[in-house]
């Protein structure tokens, strides 16, 4: 078990620095120019050749790359530029170790700017998750018991539609009707539980959860309904009612134990992606997630942070899988790591 | 009136694509202590028919009709509460492929203690206890050890001794043993029988044992009911199937068995073709597309009539469900040389 | 200068860079609408918290970088006092014309407006109660040499204050105060004598004053309260206000009355009321909620005001009591069009080009006449000394059939292929369709082209194949030599890898002899005339087609008082005047 | 599972496999097609989605005859129709509805709504196809050779796709667009702006992000086809590799590809809304349902009809296809309750 994690662990991080190469790749081929946006207006091309310097974008790519890598590993300093440390040492930024970039448009470290916006994201994930797990096993449980039904069919129609919008749709026609127009909620700006106690903290969370969670549960309540529909069929039910156990104690005990044990893996990769930000849902409440730093990062050509965030984001998918088949090895004894 | 009588039990199944009539009209007798083998290709509505008697079919699924007598109660009267407090209690089943039968994500001792405690009022601790005690009974090394062990960590002789242990737990009336001793090597089979016989006495319970092995029925039962395409085919003591069929099909499913005598130069004729579709069955007798005897039967009677199940040549007990009118000479003359020929030499001498 | 301009307009309007399309226009100083007090006399109540509601984060806050007209006019109004600024008034004239801030008068002029030098006033002080001193505006001076630290802001001390040119880096041989190499230089370009501060340039600038009223990168700074890069969202006030806590990029910040100033003695001509108790400025929610909330006059948005403009969307929901809120008013900036001299070098191509333009198609296509005015110049009536160019006067709907004839005349043969380059976005793209019907009709073969964050990449590029390209511009300060040099004198402009701003590659004798008058002169009025007189030669050869002055829509919470938008203001809302009722 | 949480929420792009494996690959072509036929003849709701997707697919194809025609007009201004003083919105009720455009124009342009969807139809449908038909081919020959070969070259392939999902796809596909457009605009006829290679680059993307989840389905499926008698026969008679995939194995296949392909192309469809409200995509004046819908999506007080038309048109063929794809695969696989 112990080995099998660290191998994965292993490859994970072989899998890192691939991702990270191949992002410095694409992007040095990009046509974008990042000193422009540092330089700004009425930028002469002499202007603009030093901002390149300073920001170090005149270095070949394999250099940045390298560059990048060892300020993972030991920290790195910006502007990094020995004279100016020399001349003015109060005005050089340290990013200690790991360090995944300096963002010039943010005049932050990358990794600030994600200390930042990371608690927005995981909250609204967290909020969504909780959300469609609840109202999607439940519903598709529902549906399942109740197969061939009108409930059934209502339940999976309904989540089927609310799931066809659009997210962007959804989410504007919430915070449009529900929020301005009908008053039925504040309109959603995010707060910390520091601001507006747990109360506050959920209350702002309601929306852009529940955009997430109408895309979502579509998927949990059909794959619930299946799941659950399947193992029904299963011999080890048919003993447990052979003998002669309560229905509901059949379905608790046996059925849903088995069927929602591959919901799991889902669930795990869902909310890895979510946590990496829901672009879309944080850009129409306008939540400073680390979606919406990656949307800002892409229109304001901020390269240092869009590649922090890839390699983030790529960690949190990489570890998820990871997590997902250790809880596996908990939860079905027949798995075996290692 | 018996123990248990199963009278014109019909199991149908409505699909999008038509009825399967898995069962159609079957009726049998069971006397406490006494076992019945039923005998049958898969698909034959063996399983199907035990199920009714477990009342395991959900009506959304299946129309269940006709009587099942359990000691006088009709059980397909019960409601589903009365039933499910006799499942298990009075009627146990054991399923055939334990290892999908049992939860994977449960000890064995977990599972057999759930099924004492559905029934009985105890502690975890005295259900555990229990259920130790059946793992020991049923001959199950070191219990109190592998109570806490997972199914998949059983090998398969074990497992399907602990699913006898969670059939006995509640020690039934009735038990039925469906394809106990399928996927099990020939030893193993040989123990698990013994087992299941020593606890057939010491239970006196009636016992049904679902089968497509001759071997098994000579081994174990007094009745003995072949089944072919949801109907019974042949119906008569065991000894008497076993010696003098009078139904093609038994005779073929005798002739795909090695000689229950273990004769190694016995051969296997594998019966020709597939099981007929219960969607819809062949006209007149279902097994006539497979029977290499229907030309001795005049006219077209085998396509286009049912044989009543009726007494044979032989004993007002041992019905039939043929036209054949004079069955044993045929079995003497074609079948036996084929599938034992010493038998036959005896017979001469 | 535009792109920035543009980019935060761009964001404000809500769409990409190219609302930067929407975003400009002018006003013949009438139509005051619905603008409830105007001039300097109107006086509100003080007290209370003033919401000021902001979409797109602000990129710098350090006054040497700020280069955004609605920060630069906020910040004059709350924490960062000029040497002199632009009193409050809807009237140009007045607002235009720079009265004394921090210096004792408007500053004098040596050798033609060469030597510029102001006097810092007695007990002006920084927010710690430190007083302000002639080393401060030295320094604040200084931050702009250090272009590659203090990056973003107006640079154009670095081709006017007298600092030889390093050959190799083509920059300035001094570089700022942080590396300190050639300090010696700049010691001598810009000096101190007690509390006067003198400005020597390389050439004349007359109009110096405008420069250090409409920007803030003559701002004093205080060298111990330098961080460099650091410092970018720091605010050490020496106004009215200043900031409580941090300024947080997305958040945005409070502020609060600054003990260390004295109204008394501070504000004497009342350019600064500093009405409310204390400012927030709220970023970060869309301009649509913004206006959500605007039109329903919820909670804080009735004491709110806002830079974004009214989204097309929503102006048939302002009627009635919420139309009373509103402000409509002509912006400082002119969106246009050049072609470019390189492929089109037949002026008859152009004329027709220019006689086909459907400006106002352009204009409904945009969202009508709340969201932009017609232009007749490239220069904002806002700008002192503003006149109509004649050759963009009279209707605008544009004369397929005229143009027709004109190609004819010029004898190519048609359809004659053209590509329209521009910032693509929501509104932008439509606008383009609607340029394209008149000119496909009147012979053009007209291929879109609407690009993303490259656009300025592109259109700089000598190579480029558009023929047509879009243009945004308001000027830096309300004088047209920010205007029509910057874009059109070829010798600063076209260099071998680069077409800086003059994108149609225009280049023109006659033009440069008319900019170098200007720039010579000594007076603000030669100057003006001489710049008139190069808007004419403009327009004779079609260097740019005039398409729209922006119209600046606003809404305000009902709580809000003496709402006034100046020139001085960019006609955004007047921080200066702005109170609330609490 | 049907439906994937596509909409690019979460920093995935919809992935077609949906579901963990077991789930699909029993559906491998074991019920005779004509037993399947009928089975999905009796199921109502099906056929409903089979006659609305068939509907949508010959809009789709004769729009562009239409417009040819002159019967479509989805560009041409018609500002005479719109009012300026109420910044350019359709003059008349409900967003301009007439005889001539029934349903209503665009604001400030007057275009033809109408004409916009149903043009705009043809292209979101093209870019969906191409999408699904490139990931699920590309997808289906990796996992036929993983599946078969196994080995190193099933482990190479496996990594491959790992890689791939690793990576944040939406931030990638925004990150990447100028340079990805550009390159589409080199390789492709058009320049920057045109449809073809704006559609094309998303295209590629979606389809890029959209191949593992194929090849895992179908390598799961091989798998299992692998194990019947007569691979092993065509082995033995030493038939070349390519034979054995593509007409030994290839035919078994064919069920399960049919219902990912239904269910890709639903979520494909969002996909490309998703992305126009990111702006990447075609561009106006070409339509497309996404960028239609980007249009509209802030006239929900001012023009309910253009707000709410192109997110429902989105909605009725999401929903359909996602049926669609539910009822083959009930028909094809009677034994999974779906």
């Amino acid at each position: 078990m112990y080995a099998y994690v660290v191998r994965r662990l292993f490859v994970g991080v072989i899998m890192l620095i691939a991702m990270s190469l191949v992002t410095f790749v694409l992007f040095f081929a990009s046509p974008i120019d990042p000193a422009r946006y540092a330089c700004g207006k009425n930028c002469s091309p002499e202007l603009r050749e030093q901002t390149r310097n300073a920001l170090g974008y005149d270095k070949p790519v394999i250099v940045q790359w390298t560059d990048f890598l060892k300020g993972i590993v030991q920290g790195r300093d910006y502007p990094d530029d020995p004279e100016l440390r020399a001349a003015a040492p109060e005005l050089v930024t340290h990013c200690p170790a790991p360090c995944f970039g300096y963002s010039v448009v943010n005049t932050k470290t990358v990794n600030e700017e994600i200390k930042e916006a990371f608690p927005v994201s995981l909250s609204i994930s967290v909020a969504a998750v909780v959300l469609w797990l609840f109202f999607g096993v439940l519903l598709g449980v529902m549906a399942a018991i109740r197969r061939g039904t009108i409930v059934d069919r209502g339940i999976v129609a309904a989540a089927l539609v609310l799931y066809a919008f659009p997210s962007f749709f959804i989410g504007l026609f919430l915070l449009k009707f529900i929020a301005i127009k009908w008053e039925l909620v504040d309109v959603p700006v995010y707060t910390t539980i520091a601001e507006g106690g747990i109360g506050g903290w959920l209350s702002s969370l309601l929306l852009p959860a529940v955009t997430l969670a109408m895309l979502y549960m579509a998927g949990y309540v059909r794959m619930t309904r299946a799941f659950v529909l399947e193992s029904m069929t299963e011999d080890y039910v048919r003993t447990a009612r052979a003998k002669g156990l309560r229905q509901n104690k059949v379905l608790v005990k046996h059925t849903m134990r088995a069927a929602l044990t591959p919901l799991v893996t889902l669930i795990g990769l869902d909310f890895a992606g979510l946590m990496g930000g829901a672009i879309i849902t944080e850009t129409v409440f306008n939540y400073n997630g680390l979606g919406k730093l990656a949307y800002d990062a892409n229109t304001t050509n901020d390269l240092p942070t869009i590649i922090g965030l890839v390699l983030l984001l790529g960690t949190f998918v990489i570890l998820a899988n990871i997590i997902v088949d250790m809880l596996y090895a908990v939860i079905d004894p027949r798995v075996r790591v290692g | 009136m018996a123990f248990l009588s199963v009278r014109d039990l019909k199991v149908h199944f409505p699909t999008v694509d038509g009825v399967v009539k898995a069962t159609d009209g079957l009726s049998f007798e069971l006397e406490k202590g006494r076992t019945l083998g039923i005998v049958g290709e898969s698909g034959s509505g063996k399983s199907v028919s035990s199920s009714a008697i477990l009342g395991l079919h959900r009506k959304t699924s299946a129309k269940v009709s006709g009587e099942i007598l359990l000691d006088g109660t009709d059980l397909l009267t019960l409601s589903d509460e009365q039933m499910r407090r006799r499942r298990g209690k009075d009627v146990a089943m054991i399923f055939q492929d334990p290892l999908s039968a049992m939860h994977p994500y449960y000890s064995v001792g977990n599972q057999i203690a759930e099924a004492y405690r559905v029934h009985h009022d105890v502690s975890k601790r005295a259900a555990k206890a229990r259920a130790v005690e059946m793992l020991d009974r049923v001959g199950i090394p070191q219990p109190d050890r592998r109570v806490d062990d997972y199914p998949h960590q059983f090998s398969g002789g074990m497992r399907q001794r602990a699913m006898i242990a969670m059939g006995l737990i509640n020690n039934p009336s009735l038990l039925i043993a469906d394809e106990p001793t399928t996927a099990l090597d020939v030893t193993v089979q040989a123990q698990i029988l013994d087992l299941l016989q020593d606890l057939q006495k010491e239970f006196e319970s009636a016992v049904i044992i679902i089968t497509h092995d001759l071997g098994v029925i000579a081994e174990m039962a007094d009745e003995v009911l072949v089944m072919y395409a949801g109907r019974a085919v042949e119906y008569g003591s065991g000894n008497e199937i076993l010696t003098h069929p009078e139904m093609p099909y038994t005779w073929g499913l005798l002739s795909s068995v090695p000689d229950v005598s273990g004769d190694t130069d016995a051969r296997l004729i594998p019966i020709p073709g597939n099981p007929p579709s219960l969607l819809n069955p062949p006209s007149g007798c279902a097994f006539h597309p497979r029977c290499p005897h229907r030309d001795k039967v005049p006219g077209d009677l085998c396509f286009t009539t049912l044989p009543e199940l009726a007494p044979g040549t032989r004993t007002e007990t041992h019905l039939k469900r043929c036209h054949l009118t004079d069955p044993d000479a045929v079995y003497e003359r074609e079948v036996l040389p084929e599938i034992a020929p010493d038998l036959v030499e005896e017979s001469h001498s | 200068m535009f792109k920035y301009r543009k980019r935060v307009l761009a964001a404000s309007a809500a769409i990409a860079l190219a609302a930067g399309l929407a975003a400009c226009g002018g006003d013949d100083g009438g139509e005051s609408s619905d603008n409830p007090t105007g001039d300097a006399a109107a006086t509100g109540e003080a007290g209370g918290t003033l919401n000021y509601l902001i979409y797109a984060p602000i990129e710098h806050v350090d006054p040497q970088r700020i280069y955004v007209g609605r920060d630069i006019t906020n910040f004059s109004r709350t924490v960062y006092r000029q040497l002199v600024t632009f009193p409050i008034s809807t009237d140009p004239e007045v607002s235009n014309t720079p009265v004394p801030d921090l210096a004792t008068d408007t500053g004098t002029s040596e050798q033609g407006g060469k030597v510029w030098s102001f006097t810092v006033k007695d007990g002006v002080k920084w927010e710690d109660g430190q007083p302000i001193t002639c080393e401060d505006f030295k320094y604040g001076a200084s931050r702009v040499f250090a272009t590659d630290v203090i990056t973003g802001g107006p640079n154009y001390l670095l081709s006017y204050l007298d600092i030889p040119t390093d050959e190799k880096t083509g920059l300035p041989a001094y570089n700022g105060p942080y590396k300190g190499d050639g300090q010696e230089l700049f010691d001598k370009a810009i000096t101190c004598d007690g509390n006067t501060i003198t400005y020597n340039f390389k050439k004349p600038w007359p109009d110096f004053p405008l420069a250090v009223a409409g920007l803030h990168m003559m701002d004093p700074y205080r060298q111990d309260k330098d961080q460099g890069d650091k410092s970018n969202f720091q605010i050490f006030s020496n106004g009215p206000y200043k900031l409580e806590g941090t300024w947080s990029k997305n958040k945005g910040a409070t502020l609060v009355r600054n003990e260390n100033y004295d109204p008394a003695t501070d504000d004497p001509d009342n350019i600064r009321r500093a009405l409310p108790e204390s400012i927030v400025f709220n970023i970060g929610q869309t301009t649509e909620t913004i206006y959500d909330q605007l039109i329903a006059d919820s909670g804080d948005a009735q004491t709110a005001v806002t830079g974004q403009r009214v989204p097309p969307a929503y102006y048939n929901q302002i009627e009635g009591a919420v139309a009373d809120r509103s402000s409509l008013q002509a912006s400082p900036y002119v969106d246009y069009l050049v072609p470019n001299f390189r492929n089109m070098t037949d002026p008859k191509v152009r004329e027709a080009l220019k006689v086909a333009t459907n400006a106002e198609a352009w204009i409904n296509a945009g969202g009508g006449e709340k969201a932009y005015a017609p232009a007749e110049s490239i220069v904002n009536p806002a700008v002192v000394g503003y006149q109509d160019n004649p050759a963009f006067s009279g209707p605008q709907e544009g004369d397929p059939e005229a143009a027709k004839a004109l190609l004819e005349e010029a004898g190519v043969q048609t359809p004659f292929p053209i590509t329209f380059t521009y910032p693509s976005s929501e509104t932008a793209d439509k606008q383009a369709a609607a340029l394209k019907e008149t000119w496909d009709a009147a012979g053009f073969d007209v291929t879109l082209d609407g690009l993303g964050d490259t656009y300025y990449d592109v259109i700089q590029k000598p190579n480029k194949e558009s023929d047509v390209i879009w243009g945004g511009w308001g000027a830096d300060w309300p004088s047209a030599i920010t205007v029509t040099p910057p874009l059109f004198d070829s010798r600063i402009n076209l260099t071998q890898n680069s077409d800086g701003q003059d994108y149609g590659a225009y280049k023109s004798d006659e033009f440069n002899s008319l900019v170098d008058q200007a720039q010579e002169a000594g007076t603000l009025e030669d100057q003006t005339a001489a710049l008139q007189e190069a808007d004419i030669v403009l327009g004779q050869d079609v260097a740019y087609i005039p398409l729209e002055i922006a119209q600046f829509y606003f809404l305000y919470g009902s709580k809000v008082t003496g709402f006034t938008t100046t020139p001085a203001s960019s006609m955004y809302p007047d921080l200066g005047a702005i109170g609330v009722e609490s | 599972m049907t439906v994937q949480a596509s909409n690019l929420e979460s920093e995935q792009l919809p992935d077609p496999s949906g579901a963990p494996e077991g789930d699909v690959s029993k559906l491998a072509g074991k019920s005779p097609t004509r037993l399947a036929l009928g089975r999905f003849r009796r199921d109502k709701l099906s056929m409903v989605a089979f006659v609305v997707v068939a509907l949508y697919i010959l809009a789709a194809l004769s729009a562009p005859f239409l417009v040819k025609f002159g019967v479509l007009d989805p560009t041409s201004f018609n500002q005479e129709l719109t009012d300026p003083s109420t910044g350019g919105l359709p003059i008349g009720k409900l967003g301009g509805i007439s005889w001539e455009h029934p349903l209503g124009v665009e604001p400030q342009t007057g275009r033809d709504v109408l004409s916009r969807v149903w043009y705009g139809l043809t292209f979101s449908l093209a870019i969906a196809l191409t999408a699904t038909i490139l990931a699920i081919v590309f997808g289906a020959v990796l996992g036929i050779i993983a599946g078969f070969s196994g080995g190193w070259v099933d482990a190479t392939i496996g990594r491959a796709i790992d890689l791939t999902l690793s990576f944040p796809s939406t931030l990638m596909l925004l990150a990447l667009s100028s340079i990805g457009i550009q390159l589409m605009a080199d390789i492709l006829p058009g320049t920057f702006s045109d449809p073809l290679p704006n559609g094309a680059y998303v295209v590629f993307v979606l389809a890029l992000f959209g191949w593992p989840g194929v090849a895992r389905i179908i390598r799961g499926q091989v798998l299992s086809v692998r194990e019947r008698e007569f691979v092993d026969a065509a082995v033995l008679l030493g038939a070349s590799r390519r034979r054995i995939y593509f007409k030994e194995i290839l035919p078994n296949l064919w069920a399960p590809i049919l219902v990912v392909f239904t269910l890709t192309m639903p979520a494909y469809i969002s996909a490309e809304a998703a992305l126009s409200y990111l702006n990447v995509g075609i561009k106006p004046p070409t339509p497309t349902l996404g960028n239609v819908l980007r249009s509209s999506i802030n006239y929900s007080s001012a023009d309910f009809i253009f707000f709410f038309t192109p997110a429902f048109l989105i909605m009725i063929i999401v929903v359909s296809f996602n049926l669609l794809g539910d009822g083959l695969r009930d028909a094809l696989d009677p034994k999974t309750h779906r």
